[in-house]
């Protein structure tokens, strides 16, 4: 029989400046079948095939900076095709511009501090994922670091805006904390994974005074 | 910082301030019109498959602005800033009529019409700022060529209901787009004339 | 005798929409004196009077939206006038997100709670003041609280960024500690009044286990 129709799982731009979506096939039917991407884009006739289908992998189509425009929506498809026929996914609508998922943020640092009148407290500092490019301006990322007591259940979650670094004084003398952070452009798109866990002895002088 | 310290004569607002402004506000009214837009589509256009004919359908489209980094990098700071002004005034005609016409909408949540109201001031607010910059950039007389004309009223009194939610739906669509814009294009600016594209 | 010449007191926003400036006036010389605010936006040579002595009191000027633009800098001067003659205030200088000062946080809530270890600490709540919750997006504020035991000298300030909550682990036991809160935008501008007093008895049992 011909191949069952194709479902596009997923699109996703990590900087902003290309995207990549992969689908995932039907059954082929019993027989060989390949996959055709296309694509038309808002305000155009014309219907484009996918520019590369290697760099991101089996079921992926990857649209470099020259196959990626913003504030206009991408028209999706994928055709299952093998001997008997083929068939058509749905149509996916794509406006780049809400699709973005950087990485984590990279090279945090937890430093433990004492203040003018030797009040403790921790800072934290980190950078934009490499991949961003932040320093145009083209992008803008947000911030937020998510921290619990190492046995504790529940993380508690900051949002600390644009900034890279983030001073913490209400933490529990003597205990050791987990800390993340994650990162999203400054309107639409998605949270970033979670940066890997790292570890933080408080002292257990690390006291409010009387 | 002492505001114009004894009273010197080019007492006036940095251009560094202007532009933090203008971010903080382009920023907001794209804030606002993500919600509003939000809301709409949440409370109207559910299982109406607007977005396939929203395709295209904006005022501005006329007005060609720059769709990636490159093309944004590119273009002369004066030319993107004018852009910016033709597309902010191309949405005061639309953005007058949004406030008073949303009113009708059959149980217009208060929060939508509270947006409506305040995206029309908000943005006339930056309006008055993009020129105030402009003004300040740019030597000659501040040009008032672009602008692209809104001729959507009537589609948001049309009698049939769908039709006139799509019309709704579209204008909110081309907002939450344009907003958008001018949010980027502003922070790229401020990135490339206030900190050396060192952001 | 002519009136001397008033001064400019203050001129404050509370939410970056609108401004009021007070003015306190000189000895009015013997004779009845009237007041005229005038005004002047950087750049321009037209001058203006104030559009509303009403609303905010006696010896006042209320900008209503309207006439607020936090584009420019205002340069605004006083005159008293009486019959004999008149006398002109110092030029007093405004850029409106300069002078931006909200009002305090409000629903300000204190609860002690046991942690998953037993662990008691102090969570704190708080909301912005409405005038600026209102547009969140637009006034970004800041917190910072302080707290001391009622019988203490000293305040222990604490900056707490854009949170509006807050975990105190480091307390003592069989103390009572008054405790306000107060905001500020989180760019220019000045800190709010500190809100109300609030006062909270940590139990004697509020140990922190080691």
């Amino acid at each position: 029989s011909p191949p069952e129709k194709p479902t596009i799982i997923k699109c996703r731009s990590p900087e902003k400046e290309t995207f990549t979506c992969w689908w995932k096939p039907g059954s082929n039917g019993g027989h060989p079948t390949n996959h055709t991407l296309l694509y038309s884009k808002e305000g155009e006739e014309k219907v484009y095939e996918c520019p590369d289908y290697k760099t991101a992998g089996p079921n992926s189509c990857y649209f470099d900076k020259k196959h990626t425009s913003f504030w206009t929506i991408y028209n999706i498809t994928v055709r299952a095709t093998n001997e008997i026929g083929s068939n058509v996914s749905d149509p996916h609508y794509v406006d780049v511009t809400y699709i973005v998922q950087p990485d984590p943020p990279v090279n945090i640092t937890l430093e433990l501090k004492k203040s003018v009148n030797r009040k403790p407290y921790l800072v934290l500092t980190w950078s934009p994922p490499p991949l961003a490019d932040v320093r145009s301006g083209w992008l803008t990322l947000e911030y937020e670091l998510r921290l619990k007591p190492e046995e504790g259940e529940e993380w508690e979650t900051i949002f600390v805006g644009q900034q890279t670094q983030c001073k913490m004084f209400s933490l529990n003398p003597g205990k050791r904390y987990i800390v993340q952070i994650h990162c999203k452009p400054d309107h639409h798109g998605s949270w970033s994974e979670w940066s890997p866990e790292m570890y933080i002895q408080i002292p257990t002088d690390f006291r409010v005074k009387d | 910082l002492p505001i114009c310290p004894n009273g010197s004569i080019n007492c006036q607002v940095s251009l560094e301030e202007l532009f933090d402004r203008a971010v903080k506000l382009s920023h907001y009214i794209h804030s606002l019109s993500s919600d509003i837009f939000n809301e709409f589509d949440e409370r109207y256009a559910q299982g109406r498959g607007f977005i396939a004919k929203a395709v295209n359908g904006c005022h501005t489209s006329s007005l060609t602005t720059p769709e990636d980094k490159e093309q944004a990098q590119q273009i002369h700071h004066e030319d993107l800033l004018n852009l910016v002004l033709g597309v902010l005034r191309s949405w005061n005609d639309p953005l007058v009529h949004l406030a008073s016409e949303v009113q009708s909408i059959k149980e217009a949540p208060e929060t939508i019409l509270w947006k409506a109201v305040e995206i029309e001031e908000q943005n006339k607010r930056l309006l008055e700022g993009m020129e105030k910059i402009v003004g300040r950039l740019h030597s000659g007389e501040v040009g008032n060529e672009i602008y692209s004309p809104w001729e959507g009223l009537p589609s948001l009194q049309l009698p049939d209901e769908d039709s006139r939610l799509f019309a709704f739906y579209n204008l909110l669509h081309c907002l939450r787009r344009d907003s958008h814009k001018i949010d980027n294009y502003l922070k790229l600016l401020k990135c490339r004339l206030i900190h050396d594209n060192n952001c």
